[in-house]
């Protein structure tokens, strides 16, 4: 089935890259890069945002042609002209951006183009039975007869999880997989690419959590700029100087001590007793000024429903909502930008990026009133500063302003987003995951934006699944489980054993095993 | 050859005809026997309509376009008159005579008009459903269209002939397909199943009479509901024969077609023309289908 | 995340209490059908007859064969315009092999249907190789199938007087004793057929990957290109039916009958609850809304309302049964 | 992924080395308009003539103010069906006020705008309150609106023949010495318009970003509901324009006409290189588009070709100018 030699000792090297080169318009994503993966290893890849990881990865998927240098499968130089071709060759990719067909169900996204059947039917009940077999393999809860559409984002990427595995693949891509998850959804992953690892299956590992790498990679190759820098082996590998390499300049590390409340800053936003049929109990909390509030939980604790019924993107069935004091009522997103309290989303395809449009638009998406004249004529020049302003301060790596959205690498979209909150004037801002996908020294300069916007003044709330950057960033942290807040602990009290303790309190967790 | 004319000869008088559409038969009539026309007086001319009868605009456009190819004569049958009454302007203008064909147009520009008298026409054939259901007894009328002239004037021709003339006549629906034959035929269904001691129905254009038609033969209602219809047309012509249809109107579309290029070639050539030229109508049923005067203005 | 409907989704999510409820949905799908036929039926008591209901199924059949085709092609977030005057070629088409050529009826029948089918293959090919839009590629062959079908008859009605049994197509009853005529129930068996491909078939299947995520269904290895000229082509197959069956009920080929038919039919099909964003849809939909817009129309025309009236309440029971489908499934 | 062109987003950010690439790609943009009428200049004479060129912009002129409108909705991934038949009631409307209630003719004027407006606003709020999907409510409304159409006209048209200077409108000339139909004049201003409120304004960048993703531009606080409504409106606004440029062209409202043309105006805008997924679109597009579609239809009349073949060669033509188009972007 595989296109590698039968019989015998199977070809130790899988997978060899050499002098791969592409080039987009205005871009040159890779240059001459190598990467060689063998069977039976975890193989991270790291570098910065746009670095050209998923570039690399698309080249084996089939989804582009490299403009030079050769790929040889098993031994083999080979053309991958689409992505049949990579999965023929026994490729299988998770990709960074979710390509699942929502309106399908679990089973149907997971086995599409191979789907049993029973004459020329589809045979839908050993479909179901395939995927809930496949599931149960790998340990994941999750029913095969729903929808796509109606899962969390974490339960997507576990989707898509499955669906790369259920190929038996011998060359396994992982681009991000964790970016979505929480600790214990990623210790279930580790403990499936472990087991996969010692079949013998070549894993292509990409993250930006490269505190993850320590625990799972064998060998770890550094990009920069498109071009290959250095592979080291991740035993012996010094993870600061890992990212010196991908970076080319140290990185002090900063943390700082553990930051505090101060109760006496007045509270800006008040939630008291928010209800929401099966999905939240009774959620109150307080925000400050100047505060950072971090939100922590499993998946599917909550948090993003609190966040959306707080900037009206979701309707509560009960409680009450306070600006400085004032019960508010806001039913749209528009009526919370009114209020100045602007909410980021976790799901930055659906529900933050204008794909069609380019850089400076989106940068401008939520503040286009603020640059126009009270007639609506767009005041374009100081548009154009504004966005220039923040490619400038966020180093959101783009050809220009009216580049499209699209063509920008996942970590830069993201920073695309949180420029379009940052350029808003808001006293409340929701960051649902905000680094999602972010390179370690961007997340550092985020981290830092955070800090002086909380300096300003600015209230902001910051829901995480890392839970060390809540436990860094935070004043106070505000833990869920299964739709309640079960603690508000300070930060100063906070470590990631009471985090967890609150997390689980309410007994079993939800969704994913 | 690759002249711009575009197969027309040249030295040829050419004179364009603007009609109100293309694609039915009626028309297709008219413009044989334009043609015909044509051949006889040695003139070139062209034929053309909107694809349907509300397109008002479309015409207007069609003549325009007309005008600029520069003919020497023009032949116009308006949807509207009013709508025309800039381009009448300019082709006096431009000295070019207008013969206007079908019905009347409501200018001083035309040179004279050679039409049916639909009014008439359309009583005649409300005097001959009246007879046919003796005298009493609940009606209905499928027209082809509630704003144009021939629309307007074919149900009013009908209603008023019937108000005036038969007071135990009752008009129970007046319904509008468009001329579409599938529209016409589930429209008649439906008034027939609605008024199930219906005894007659009038169809006021081809596709509104062979819709009635298919509605009687799928209700099996052939005999029990009278059915008169305007225009001809294989359709009619067969129900006729087969007596599910007891006569038409006809007009002479040939005749109109041809009278029109004869009169613009009288005009062309600077001869007084009569202010109207009657191209006539005709009652036709199973008795005198097969006349000799009655086959000339038939068509199928 | 947004509460999203499912009813709409493929098949059914198997057993459970959501199951039952799911189908509860669908016979709740026919309630503004049975609300519309119940006001009719009290208005005026000549509605329920079964002459005139069998009258409204059969005014429904041409525009619900069209409406079924094209469900497919809406599921994958297509739209098709040439429906209309595709169906009409297809029918002059029948009636040029019919009469002219002299075939045998069921070469001749089998010609229409392949007349749709090839307008529809163009339009696939256009669609899914030369990627021009389908709302574009679909009006460039609604101008192109009405002028063939113009040239082709001569512009003349062609008339199937001398094809013995060709009316039989569409107006004899098959169901010996039960005046039901067999436009009928080709309508029904097309429906069956229909739901029978989208709900079982790879090509259903495909349809539903296609419209929902077209960049995703790629990546995982669908032939989109071939699989979108087959919907089109299944889709033109129905046109070409919906051709024979037309022309079978008019016992002509009228070449310039078409325009408009492709609005009513994509009408019935959103009605019907199908998405023209794709992913979402089903075949008994199509079918409810098919009947709707049929049921409204002739209960209007049997009440011998005025009819510039009747276009208005059309609208406006339109926009009613598709509002109370929206709050049904928001529950 | 794909490479996409960003040609016709808006361009939020002023000059750059860019621009002058994108002008060129707009000059270019005209390419197959100017082969077309230098085809039809070469085979007929008289096309080129100044009364013949003014004659094909003055036949544009209804379905371009109704195009450039709807470029808007479109831009948002709406639909607009009402167009055709909204155009008509803003006419009937006129004509009522002018001649039943002898208003004034500016007064008139204004009310048949504002009737499009309503007609938009009414749309508008359907599917931006109601959720009703644009197509259905728009289609309902065309229903609605050619009802009332007939019913308010009393199924006659109506003539303005004794309102002086009504045919004025469209038919003098405001430019002395110039034989150019106002209509014309107004569909260029109307042009500059609306390019000014798509490029400059915020409803301009409301509709390009609601258009590109409704649910992200709801969540970064765009007032999604309230612009939409806004949009339909303003499109609503040129329909009523469009009304009273056809009814002084007519000199008459005829409440019978209109279906159908909203099916060109979409054409116009599509083939101008506005996507109806939304998100991408310019005003200067529709406008080649309808000049396209303008142009062919005069071209194929003047030079006579027979009827049944000119719809076949302007699908044709509407084909190629798209394929041609969607080569050009590729570079
Ligand atoms: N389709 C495309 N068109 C144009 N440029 C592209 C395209 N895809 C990627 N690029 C560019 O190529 C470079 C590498 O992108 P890539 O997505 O490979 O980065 P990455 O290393 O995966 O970054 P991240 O960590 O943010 O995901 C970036 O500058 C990006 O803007
Ligand atoms: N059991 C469920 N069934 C359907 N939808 C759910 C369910 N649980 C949660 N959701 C939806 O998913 C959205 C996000 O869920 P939630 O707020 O619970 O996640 P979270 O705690 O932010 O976790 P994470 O963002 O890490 O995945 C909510 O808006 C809710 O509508
Ligand atoms: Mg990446
Ligand atoms: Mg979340």
């Amino acid at each position: 089935m595989y296109d590698l030699p039968a019989g015998g000792p199977v070809h130790d090297l899988l997978l060899r890259l050499e002098g791969i080169s592409k080039g987009f318009p205005g871009v040159q994503a890779l240059s001459d890069v190598h990467l060689e993966l063998r069977a039976g290893e975890v193989h991270a890849v790291v570098g910065e945002n746009g670095a050209g990881k998923s570039t690399l990865m698309k080249l084996l998927a089939g989804i582009h042609q490299r403009d030079a240098g050769s790929i040889e499968v098993g031994g083999r130089e080979v053309e991958i002209e689409n992505p049949r071709a990579a999965q023929e060759l026994g490729i299988s990719i998770i990709h960074q951006e979710f390509s699942l067909m929502p309106d399908l169900t679990i089973a149907e996204n997971i086995y599409i183009g191979r789907e049993p059947r029973r004459g020329p039917f589809t045979d839908d009940r050993r479909l179901n039975r395939m995927a809930a077999d496949l599931f149960a393999r790998l340990g994941i809860d999750l029913d095969p007869r729903a929808r796509v559409g109606d899962l969390l984002v974490a339960q997507q990427q576990v989707v898509e999880i499955a669906k790369a595995l259920s190929f038996d693949a011998r060359v396994l891509i992982m681009d991000e997989p964790t970016a979505a998850l929480t600790e214990s959804e990623t210790a279930n992953l580790f403990r499936l690419i472990r087991d996969l690892r010692d079949q013998g299956t070549g894993v292509i590992y990409i993250s930006h959590r490269l505190g993850e790498l320590k625990e799972i990679a064998d060998r770890i190759t550094v990009l920069r700029d498109g071009e290959y820098v250095a592979t080291l082996d991740a035993a012996g590998a010094d993870l600061r100087h890992v990212v010196a390499l991908m970076v080319g300049r140290e990185l002090a590390a900063n943390g700082g001590p553990p930051r505090t409340g101060d109760p006496s800053r007045p509270v800006v936003l008040e939630v008291r007793g928010l209800g929401s049929k099966g999905l939240l109990e009774d959620v109150s909390f307080e925000l400050r000024e100047g505060e950072i509030l971090g939100f922590a939980g499993l998946v599917g604790a909550g948090r993003t429903e609190v966040a959306r019924i707080v900037c009206g993107a979701d309707r509560a069935d009960r409680g009450t909502i306070l600006l400085r004091g004032r019960p508010v009522k806001i039913r749209t997103p528009a009526d919370a930008a009114r209020l100045r309290i602007g909410y980021l989303s976790e799901d930055r395809k659906r529900f933050g990026l204008l794909l069609d449009q380019d850089v400076g638009f989106n940068i401008l998406a939520s503040s286009l009133a603020e640059h126009a004249n009270p007639l609506g004529l767009m005041k374009d020049a100081q548009a154009r500063r504004t966005a220039e302003r923040y490619v400038e301060s966020l180093r959101i790596r783009t050809p220009s302003l009216r580049t499209p959205v699209r063509s920008l690498s996942g970590g830069n979209q993201q920073k695309v987003i949180l420029a379009r909150w940052l350029a808003k004037d808001c006293d409340v801002l929701i960051f649902d995951e905000p680094t999602r996908g972010i390179d370690v020294g961007a997340k550092e300069e985020i981290y830092e934006l955070l800090d002086s916007l909380a300096a300003e003044g600015k209230s902001i709330i910051m829901i995480s699944s890392e839970l060390p950057e809540v436990l860094r960033m935070a004043h106070r942290i505000a833990v869920m489980c299964e739709g309640r807040v079960t603690g508000v602990l300070d930060g100063a009290e906070a470590d990631q054993r009471t985090v967890m303790d609150y997390a689980t309190r309410a007994g079993a967790h939800g969704g994913i095993a | 050859g690759d002249d711009a004319t575009e197969g027309l000869d040249p030295d040829k008088p050419y004179i364009a005809l603007v009609s109100k559409g293309f694609q039915h038969q009626f028309w297709q009539a008219v413009q044989e026997g334009a043609e015909q026309a044509a051949e006889e007086f040695g003139v070139e001319i062209t034929f053309e309509g909107p694809d349907s009868e509300s397109e008002v605009a479309q015409q207007i456009d069609m003549l325009q376009t007309a005008l600029d190819r520069d003919p020497d004569a023009i032949g116009f049958a308006a949807l509207d008159s009013q709508a025309a009454a800039p381009l009448m302007t300019e082709a006096e203008s431009r000295g070019v005579p207008v013969i206007a064909f079908d019905s009347g147009v409501d200018s001083d520009v035309p040179v004279t008009t050679a039409s049916t008298d639909n009014l008439a026409a359309a009583a005649l054939a409300a005097e001959h459903l009246v007879e046919l259901i003796g005298g009493a007894g609940k009606i209905a009328l499928v027209v082809h269209d509630q704003t144009s002239v021939t629309g307007v004037q074919r149900r009013d021709g009908f209603t008023e002939w019937v108000e005036a003339n038969a007071p135990d006549v009752e008009i129970v629906s007046v319904q509008y397909g468009g001329g579409d034959q599938l529209e016409s035929t589930n429209i008649a269904t439906a008034i027939i199943e609605g008024n199930p001691d219906l005894k007659g129905l009038y169809g006021a254009n081809e596709g509104s009479a062979i819709g009635v038609i298919n509605a009687v033969q799928e209700l099996d209602r052939v005999g029990e509901i009278q059915v008169v219809g305007f225009d001809s047309g294989q359709a009619q012509i067969d129900a006729i024969r087969d007596g599910v249809m007891a006569g038409a109107i006809t007009q002479n579309p040939v005749g109109i077609g041809y009278e029109t290029v004869k009169a613009a070639v009288a005009a062309i050539n600077g001869e007084d023309l009569p202010e109207t030229i009657d191209t006539g109508f005709y009652w036709y049923d199973a008795t005198n289908i097969d006349d000799a005067e009655i086959q000339a203005v038939l068509y199928e | 995340m947004k509460q999203t409907d499912t009813a709409a989704s493929p098949r059914v999510l198997g057993p459970s209490w959501n199951f039952a409820r799911r189908q509860l949905q669908q016979v709740l799908a026919f309630a503004s059908l049975i609300v519309l036929a119940a006001f009719f039926a009290i208005a005026n008591p000549n509605f329920l007859t079964w002459s005139n209901l069998s009258g409204i199924l059969l005014s429904t059949a041409v525009i619900g064969i069209l409406a079924l085709g094209t469900t497919f092609v809406i599921i994958t977030s297509g739209i098709e315009l040439s429906l209309g005057t595709g169906m009409t070629l297809a029918a002059v088409m029948t009636g040029v092999m019919l009469t002219s050529w002299g075939l045998p009826l069921p070469l001749g029948v089998l010609g229409g249907v392949l007349t749709g089918a090839l307008i529809g293959l163009v339009n696939g090919v256009s669609i899914a190789v030369l990627k021009i839009p389908p709302f574009i590629a679909t009006l460039a062959m609604m101008l192109i199938a009405q002028g063939l079908a113009l040239v082709i008859s001569g512009t003349a009605p062609i008339y199937f007087t001398d094809v013995p049994g060709f009316t039989d197509i569409s107006l004899a009853s098959l169901v010996p004793g039960v005046r039901l005529p067999n436009a009928v129930l080709i309508l029904f068996a097309l429906t069956a057929v229909a739901a029978l491909i989208l709900g079982k078939t790879l090509l259903g299947r495909y349809s539903f990957a296609i419209g929902s995520n077209e960049d995703a269904a790629s990546l995982s290895g669908i032939a989109v290109r071939r699989w979108k000229i087959a919907v089109y082509t299944l889709s033109g197959c129905f046109m070409g039916i919906a051709g024979v069956v037309l022309a079978a009920r008019l016992n002509s080929a009228q070449p310039s009958l078409g325009i408009g038919y492709e609005l009513q039919a994509i009408a019935a099909v959103v009605i019907g609850g199908t998405s023209l964003q794709g992913g979402k849809g089903s075949i008994v939909g199509t079918l409810i809304g098919a009947l709707i817009v049929g049921t409204v129309t002739n209960g209007l025309r049997i009440m011998s309302i005025p009819q510039e009236w009747q276009s208005v309440v059309i609208g406006l029971v339109i926009l009613a049964a598709v509002y109370i489908d929206i709050l049904r499934r928001k529950q």
